[in-house]
């Protein structure tokens, strides 16, 4: 076996932070490498620089035993590396094919015009050969993230790549999905390709890589080989202390109905049926999860509930009350806190510092508000308040909401979202992005919550979580609410399963048509 | 300007086109059907004109400088750099154009090149100058492109008139004494009505290449996707080792280039600038913002925006004419304006390049 | 970080710059753009001719001297304080209360409300270009609401007191009118508001324009305005010279709304929920913010901060409406962005604007160079203002940046430069 | 080719067109010699020197005063209505030099000076085109319905017969002459009412297209409306539209056709345009400048009145262009000096407002 890669003494200062400090990586070919760390571990940053975005403040990089010196990614792509970003790099109105061939279009008539036919019959070839199933005619905003991920891949492949860097790949994908995407791992392998992938996932790093390293700070805490550790270990490499991999939430008589959602159906913003005629309830003192792969209609269920969504049918009702058509505003007021899964667009005003953000959604409240009047100085102690009791850092009110990370800025929504005192708490993916220092404090405050009594509607892509966490689990798919489960008694084959849209009696049902994976 | 609330739209993109031609067409058909009816009506005024091989020749004439920085616009914004400076652009080509004609003299002829010629091309040349100006504020020093384009419409509207002044010591140009002309096919130019296409402008003919030869750079050329890309998302572009930078410049000049084009064009069509109020570019770079927008940044959807935008100005000019109604000459002039209201109110939003208007930076301090 | 989020936060950082920064790069601005322009104005001192040379630089004569032209220009928009040409250099016969400054402070008043309108629109998020056409419209209704009521009233102070603040606010009204339909547009039909506001423009100088010459036009008059009002009807100049158009009240009206602006943006309800959909508007629906109502309302706000613009303009310049309205809403906008869009900002930066228009006369009378010169100077400045950039790395290069802070565990996001 | 002169260099080369535009400030008049007779101030309408036509007739009254009474004057070309006041009364306000007298250009400026002259009753003031009613001003109108219909007379004599003559013709067959206003004011009115009662007078059964191109400066405009005209069959097109008028004469030369021009002599001063100017209603502008000017440096400063140019004070005129005059029929050119003494005698009653 040789070498594929090897980092040699990196560290990448950018202003005020060190994200990589001495890291040495040693990857070899033909293997699978995984790796991991927290976030704002330094993990993209060193993968970047691999791929020739940054230049390392310090340190060199080698591929094939060679020191290269990236000036942009274009160098790294000779050298045979390619990248699979965590947000993919796919212009959305162009086609898949367009897409694969974006810089290396292929010409004809003395290189004025794009070879239109030539490029499709190539992206066909290469997705042949590597057993993919994309439609090179597909525009990427019609496709799922799946699909979107083979079209990252065949770009990559289809420039010569040797060596492919994945970053979070698995994060946006259903049980299944990530089996798939092994199994290509494995096929790509074979055919002597390297492969690094970062993952937060313990399990998963063990199930698909050769090789592990971790990295804690900016620094590599430890290589080691997947088959000779354990996920205690990793996550103590991780965080650098022992920590809780599971929550679970302890039976609890729930108590009077709080939301009840009847044949709810919504649309997603271009008009496309995006929710069908979901139906359940919560009461209070009870968990209800909501698992499903990304983009099976949460967000929309979450938005008509809460109300930034109109449904087209169906009602819902809150605290015995009809509120189908009642504005947001006063579902705020009347206690529904709401943790929004993109705290970037919605949860903050990123140009706001934590003292006006901490009145989002309580501007017009008596506590904050009189006479029209804002009175700063409670929202300033408001504010402050958040930040201490939920361990906001740095402790500065007045910051603006940008400057702060993302595990912190969730803690502040967070803070703000449960300090309303409301009567149900509409949480999703509350700990996307944070920590496992962090995650493990949102999930004891949201079981806190449940234990005084309050309705919990969480909903979240990761499994481990909802199925932790939650009294009752749907899963959806296809905007549709495949079946409530009860999650100590489920496997998570079972709603893995579910998510991929094949109720368990699937042979009974094999006569319908298969729901809705309309890609 | 945000476009984070602009919602993909490719289901209604058809329609949208579909609501405009159809809309177009069925206004056109009842104004041809009650003329029909009633010849010695207004619609029988009104039918004549616009059937009228005048009229056509009238709005071809009129859309050019709008055309022009329409399609620069779109190069522009596409390649993600709003350029809201067009009339700006516009503004200094035109003035370039005549002063240097007259350096020059209008009557001489520089290596077999007539004055004229020379200083069309010195319009252009100014415009794709200024346009580089915009680009390094925008692209090297990040400016808002908004703001900096406002500014370079300010900077060319003090600008050519100060200089006229110094010049002339008025704001307007002396006439030259001498256009562009016109340029006649034979045989072709005597077809009714469509002759008009044959008998025009030497810009009307380039603007006539130029639609279509956008449409193909953008939509079939590699650096049309590299443009197109660096609009819609610049990252992705930078990741498969194409310069955003270079794209995007590319992009800005190139919208300096046509919309010069068009503002030498409407200067040396007529032979005189004229610096008075809003000199006589008036509006027209922003008009063609609103036709590249209305024509949904296709090169020759914008096209048929300022031609219709011509066409109701050709046509209102000859209403104008037709006596015995009483509407004010003003009122029928806002009627290009009216209408663009009524169809955005329609029709609503167009898509927007996703990153338009937004900085790109590979995130790195040190290249 | 996705590239847009990234290149969001580079536009973030950029607009949210601190208030002492952005200070700074004004005054930075102001600065380049005068050395810019003296440049313009040597070059252009070559092109023209002249039978003696204003100033010899580098051995060569030039027709119009720089320093000499900026003199001139501060010169007569104070009403000319000092004798340029003197060693005595005050000027004894100065009066404060002249014209020369009269005529800078009607610019600024007139600014500072087309700056606040401007600047309340852009605070919500609305690019509003459209300031010009309400202020049109505000302005005639206030000359026609005063024209038809006039009679009804007594004459004199008492008519006054009663008449100008009705005047005013229906020139608001129909200001805020006009400013509601993009705001409806927008918000209702999803129109893009810089071509709706461009449009309106368009119709509603026309729309004055037809409706002053066919209805309401001074039969006394060629050109097509109202009825002169009677003097006790308009804003009549206090302390300051007749026929000086400038009235200390509507400054001061003018700067009382600046503060009323601050108030309601900054300490109320409403303004909170203006700003957060002017910042990010999924942000403020999620907060409850009803983000089409917030629209219109704003939208309103600003048209009817533009139509009062229309009115002072009406009340205090011309004692009517006449065609061919001054181009003072276009003037707001850059107002408001050289004052970074803050109701405070707007008065300095109205003050300099007023300046530069109204020195410009006394530049054409007194240097002979062409007047448009000021409309180069505000594009420059414009421009500069725009690229903040531009100055932190001149900064950084001579070690002028200062220190800023950086939060520990942040990414570096107040660390500024990328560059 | 710009830049000082410098002493030693002969002084008048600096003023030939050659180098560019000239230079007339303040500091540079005073300084030049012994003293003029008289200090002007001129305040030009809207559209600014170059219309070839109305300003630049006034200029040309100020630089006759100039050459032959030894004044000396500074001139304002004000973009904005709202300028007018100032440049008034920067000018009355002047100390260094101090006007004697400020011509204001144009019916725009009445309103301004009606404010100004009040503020300043030391200060000479002249207006054309309108009048304010106070001792310090002089007043200058013009019947220009009376010069129009001369010129309409002779489009509908013209139009009705073969006629061709430079880069022109006219078909005999049209029914229709064209008229392009600048912005439609009780003024411009009257200029399209005497030429249509003109045209009429020849021929009741030719119409008159009329439009209002909106601004005396937007020559773009023009053109478009003319060649409109010219294309719905006009022959022959008439403007009262200041610069925007250039435009017409483009029209009528690409298109092979007639003009008349407005103001000044417009065969003289768009020469590039004499082959297709028939004639030109020409408003002595220049005559009423040079004259107020006159009567200041006489001491006879006639304040307070009105002075009214018509045909019969040669206020108005139809002058034949420089280049075709000689080739309009005579029996044409017989007729129009009847109508001219027709009209002064009062036979012919021309009507002020269009029908
Ligand atoms: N362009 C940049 N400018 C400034 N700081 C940056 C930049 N990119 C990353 N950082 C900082 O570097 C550190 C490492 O970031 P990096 O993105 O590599 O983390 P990561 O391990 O990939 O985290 P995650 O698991 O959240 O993706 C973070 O503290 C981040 O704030
Ligand atoms: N280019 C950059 N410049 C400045 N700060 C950056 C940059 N990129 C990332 N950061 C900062 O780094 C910190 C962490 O970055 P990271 O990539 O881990 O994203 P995150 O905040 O965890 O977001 P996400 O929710 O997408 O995971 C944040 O404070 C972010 O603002
Ligand atoms: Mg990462
Ligand atoms: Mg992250």
């Amino acid at each position: 076996m040789s070498t594929a890669v090897h980092l040699d003494e990196i560290t990448k200062r950018f202003p005020g932070v060190v994200a990589n400090d001495d890291v040495d990586l040693t990857v070899e070919r033909g293997t699978v490498h995984a790796l991991l760390g927290e976030n704002g571990a330094g993990k993209t940053t060193l993968m970047n620089i691999l791929y020739g975005l940054y230049e390392p403040t310090e340190g060199t990089v080698h591929v094939d035993g060679r020191a290269r010196d990236f000036d942009s990614p274009a160098d790294a792509i000779d050298a045979g590396i390619g990248m699979i970003h965590q947000h993919f790099m796919l212009v959305d109105p162009m086609t898949v094919a367009e897409n694969i061939v974006l810089g290396n279009e292929p010409r004809k008539w003395f290189g004025t015009t794009v070879d239109r036919e030539r490029a499709r019959q190539e992206v066909i070839d290469l997705s042949n050969r590597y057993g993919f199933d994309v439609d090179p005619d597909d525009a990427i905003e019609d496709v799922s993230v799946g699909v979107q991920q083979r079209v990252e891949i065949l770009k990559a492949l289809y420039r010569g790549a040797d060596i492919l860097i994945l970053d979070e790949p698995t994060a946006v994908l259903t049980p299944q999905e990530v089996e798939e995407l092994f199994r290509v791992f494995e096929e790509l392998t074979a055919q002597g390709k390297t492969i690094i992938f970062i993952s937060h996932k313990l399990g998963e790093a063990m199930h698909a890589a050769d090789d592990i390293t971790v990295l804690r700070n900016g620094k590599n805490v430890g290589t080691v080989k997947a088959d000779e550790t354990s996920n205690e270990e990793l996550a103590e490499l991780m965080v650098g202390r022992e920590v809780l991999l599971e929550p679970k939430a302890e039976p609890q008589e729930p108590g009077d109905e709080v939301l009840a959602v009847r044949n709810l159906s919504a649309e997603d913003n271009r008009g496309i049926p995006a929710v069908s005629d979901v139906s359940f309830d919560i009461r209070e003192g009870e968990v209800f999860g909501v698992a499903g792969v990304d983009g099976n209609g949460q967000s929309q269920l979450v938005e008509a509930i809460t109300g930034l969504r109109t449904p087209t049918e169906g009602s819902i009702s809150y605290k015995g009350r009809d509120v189908t058509d009642a504005s947001r505003r006063s579902r705020i007021d009347d206690g529904m806190a709401y943790i929004p899964e993109d705290r970037h667009e919605r949860g903050l005003v990123m140009d706001f510092d934590l003292v006006q953000n901490g009145i989002l959604g309580s501007q017009h409240s008596p506590t904050f508000a009189a006479d029209g009047r804002i009175h700063w100085s409670d929202a300033r102690d408001h504010a402050e308040r958040i930040i201490d009791e939920y361990d906001v850092r740095p402790p500065h009110a007045d910051a603006d909401a940008e400057s702060f990370s993302g595990g912190n800025q969730q803690k502040f929504i967070v803070g703000r979202e449960f300090e309303r005192e409301p009567d149900l708490v509409v949480a999703t993916h509350p700990t996307r992005g944070v920590d496992i220092g962090a995650m493990e404090f949102i999930h004891e405050r949201l079981l806190d919550l449940r234990a005084e009594g309050k309705a919990v509607l969480l909903v979240s892509s990761k499994l481990d979580e909802v199925q932790g966490l939650s009294d009752r689990l749907g899963v959806m798919h296809d905007g549709e609410l495949m079946d409530i489960v009860d999650p100590r008694n489920t496997t998570e084959e079972e709603i893995g399963l579910l998510m991929a849209g094949e109720r368990p009696d699937a042979d009974a049902t094999d006569a319908e048509p298969p729901v809705g994976d309309a890609k | 300007m945000s476009t984070t609330t602009i919602d993909r739209l490719r289901d209604t993109e058809l329609s949208y086109r579909a609501t405009l031609a159809g809309g177009a067409l069925s206004v056109f058909l009842l104004i041809a059907l009650l003329g029909l009816a009633f010849p010695s009506s207004i619609w029988g005024n009104l039918l004549a004109i616009l059937t009228s091989r005048s009229t056509l020749s009238s709005a071809l004439r009129l859309s050019v400088p709008i055309t022009f920085a329409a399609l620069g616009g779109i190069f522009s914004e596409k390649a993600g750099v709003v350029n809201i400076g067009l009339e700006g652009l516009l503004i200094i080509s035109a003035f370039t154009a005549v002063i240097t004609t007259a350096v020059v003299g209008p009557e001489m002829t520089v290596v077999g090149l007539p004055a004229i010629w020379i200083g069309f091309f010195a319009g252009v040349l100014s415009s794709v100058l200024f346009s580089a100006l915009f680009a390094v504020v925008c692209i090297r020093f990040k400016a808002d492109q908004i703001i900096a384009g406002l500014a370079v419409w300010l900077i060319a509207l003090g600008l050519a008139p100060f200089a006229a002044t110094v010049y002339y010591g008025g704001v307007n140009t002396d006439n030259l004494g001498t256009t562009l002309g016109t340029w006649t096919v034979p045989v072709l130019s005597d077809i009714p009505f469509f002759g008009a296409l044959f008998d025009a402008d030497p810009a009307v003919y380039m603007m006539l290449v130029a639609v279509p030869a956008s449409w193909y750079v953008l939509n079939r050329t590699a650096f049309g996707r590299h443009v197109r890309a660096s609009g819609e998302n610049p990252k992705a572009l930078d990741t498969v080792g194409v310069d955003v930078s270079r794209v995007r410049y590319a992009g800005v000049l190139l919208s300096g280039f046509l919309a010069g084009i068009g503002g030498s064009a409407l200067s040396l069509g007529l032979g005189q600038f004229v610096g008075n109020n809003q000199t006589m570019v008036n509006g027209k770079g922003f008009i063609a913002i609103v036709a590249f927008l209305f024509g949904n940044y296709n090169p020759v959807g914008a096209f048929g925006a300022s031609f219709l935008f011509a066409g109701l100005e050709a046509a209102q000019i000859r209403l104008q004419q037709v006596p015995g109604y009483g509407v004010p000459d003003s009122l029928i002039q806002t009627i290009p304006y009216v209408t663009v209201l009524v169809v955005l109110a329609l029709v609503g939003r167009t898509r927007i390049p996703a990153a338009s208007g937004e900085h790109y930076d590979t995130g790195d301090d040190n290249r | 970080m996705s590239a847009t989020e990234n290149a969001k936060a580079v536009l973030r950082r950029l607009t949210a710059a601190s208030a002492t920064e952005r200070i700074l790069i004004s005054f930075a601005a102001l600065v380049l753009a005068v050395l810019v322009g003296a440049v313009i104005i040597l070059v252009s001192g070559r092109i023209t001719t002249c039978q003696t040379a204003a100033t010899t630089l580098f051995g060569t004569g030039f027709c119009y001297d720089p320093v000499e032209v900026y003199l001139v220009l501060f010169n007569g928009a104070l009403g000319e304080p000092f004798l340029l040409n003197d060693p005595a250099l005050f000027n004894p016969g100065w009066n404060p209360l002249n014209f020369g400054l009269a005529l800078t402070l009607k610019e600024t008043t007139l600014l500072i409300f087309t700056g606040l309108s401007v600047a309340v629109s852009f605070r919500a998020g609305l690019f509003n270009i459209g300031t010009q056409g309400q202020l049109v419209l505000g302005g005639l209704a206030t000359a026609l609401f005063s024209f038809f009521v006039a009679p009804a009233l007594p004459s004199g102070l008492v008519g006054g007191l009663v008449l100008i603040p009705l005047a005013v606010i229906v020139g608001a009204l129909v200001g805020g009118l006009y400013g509601a339909i993009p705001g409806a547009l927008k918000a209702y039909a999803d129109a893009n508001e810089v071509i709706t506001t461009i449009m309106l423009n368009f119709i509603a100088a026309q729309i004055a324009f037809v409706l002053v010459s066919e209805f309401f036009s001074n039969p006394d008059s060629q050109v097509v305005e109202t009825t002169p009002l009677p003097g006790w009807a308009t804003l009549l100049p206090v302390a300051f010279p007749q026929g000086g158009d400038f009235s200390i009240l509507a400054l001061a009206f003018g700067l009382a709304l600046v503060v009323g602006v601050w108030f309601l943006l900054e300490q109320t309800s409403f303004g909170y929920d203006l700003r957060t959909s002017g910042e990010q508007p999924e942000a403020a629906e999620y907060g409850g913010v009803d983000a089409k109502r917030t629209t219109v309302t704003s939208m309103f706000l600003s048209g009817a901060l533009g139509g009062m613009g229309g009115a002072i303009w009406v009340l205090m310049v011309m004692g009517k409406w006449q065609a061919g309205v001054p181009a003072l809403g276009f003037d707001g906008i850059t107002v408001s962005i050289l004052a970074g869009n803050n109701p405070f900002g707007v008065v300095p930066a109205a003050l300099l604007f007023g300046t530069l228009k109204s020195g410009s006369l006394a530049v054409q009378f007194g240097t002979g160079v062409p007047k448009q010169l000021v409309g180069v100077l505000r594009g420059l400045i414009i421009l500069f203002v725009a690229m903040p950039e531009f100055f932190r790395m001149l900064g950084s290069a001579i070690d002028l940046e200062p220190d800023r802070e950086t939060v520990a565990t942040d990414g570096g996001a107040l660390g500024g430069d990328d560059e | 080719t710009g830049g000082p002169s410098e002493g030693s260099e002969d002084t008048t080369a600096t003023t030939t067109e050659s180098s560019g535009g000239e230079e007339t400030t303040a500091a540079e008049q005073t300084t030049e010699s012994s003293g003029p007779s008289a200090n002007v101030g001129m305040v030009y309408a809207l559209g600014g020197l170059g219309d070839k036509s109305f300003n630049d007739a006034a200029k040309r009254g100020i630089e006759q005063a100039e050459s032959e009474l030894g004044i000396a004057y500074d001139e304002a070309q004000p973009s904005a209505a709202e300028e007018f006041p100032q440049f008034q009364r920067r000018f009355a306000q002047s100390s260094n030099p101090d006007y004697d007298l400020v011509s204001c250009i144009g019916y725009a400026q009445r309103s301004a000076l009606e404010e100004t002259a009040p503020n300043f009753s030391d200060q000479n003031f002249m207006l054309v085109d309108d009048v304010v009613d106070e001792d310090n001003v002089a007043s200058y109108l013009f019947r220009e319905e009376q010069g129009s219909f001369q010129v309409g007379y002779l489009a509908g004599l013209l139009t009705t017969q073969e006629f061709s003559a430079g880069a022109g013709s006219t078909t005999p067959d049209s029914s229709n002459v064209g008229f392009v206003g600048g912005t439609e004011t009780e003024l411009i009115r009257k200029f399209q009412a005497g030429f249509e009662a003109g045209v009429h007078h020849a021929d009741e059964s030719i119409t008159v297209d009329a439009a209002y191109v909106g601004s005396f400066s937007d020559s773009a405009q023009g053109k478009e409306i003319a060649t409109s005209m010219y294309d719905n069959g006009a022959d022959i097109v008439y403007h009262a539209a200041g610069g925007s008028g250039l435009g017409v004469f483009q029209a009528a030369s690409e298109q092979g056709k007639f003009a008349i021009g407005v103001d000044s002599d417009q065969s003289q001063t768009e020469p590039n345009y004499a082959d297709v100017i028939l004639a030109s209603m020409v408003k002595r502008v220049e005559s009423a400048v040079y004259t107020s000017v006159e009567n200041v440096v006489n001491d006879e400063f006639n304040g307070g009145t009105t002075t009214t140019l018509g045909l019969e004070e040669d206020g108005v005129a139809a002058v034949y262009g420089a280049e075709l005059g000689s080739e309009i029929p005579q029996d044409v050119k017989d007729a129009l000096s009847e109508s001219r003494d027709a009209i002064i005698a009062g036979d012919i009653d021309v009507p002020t407002t269009p029908e």
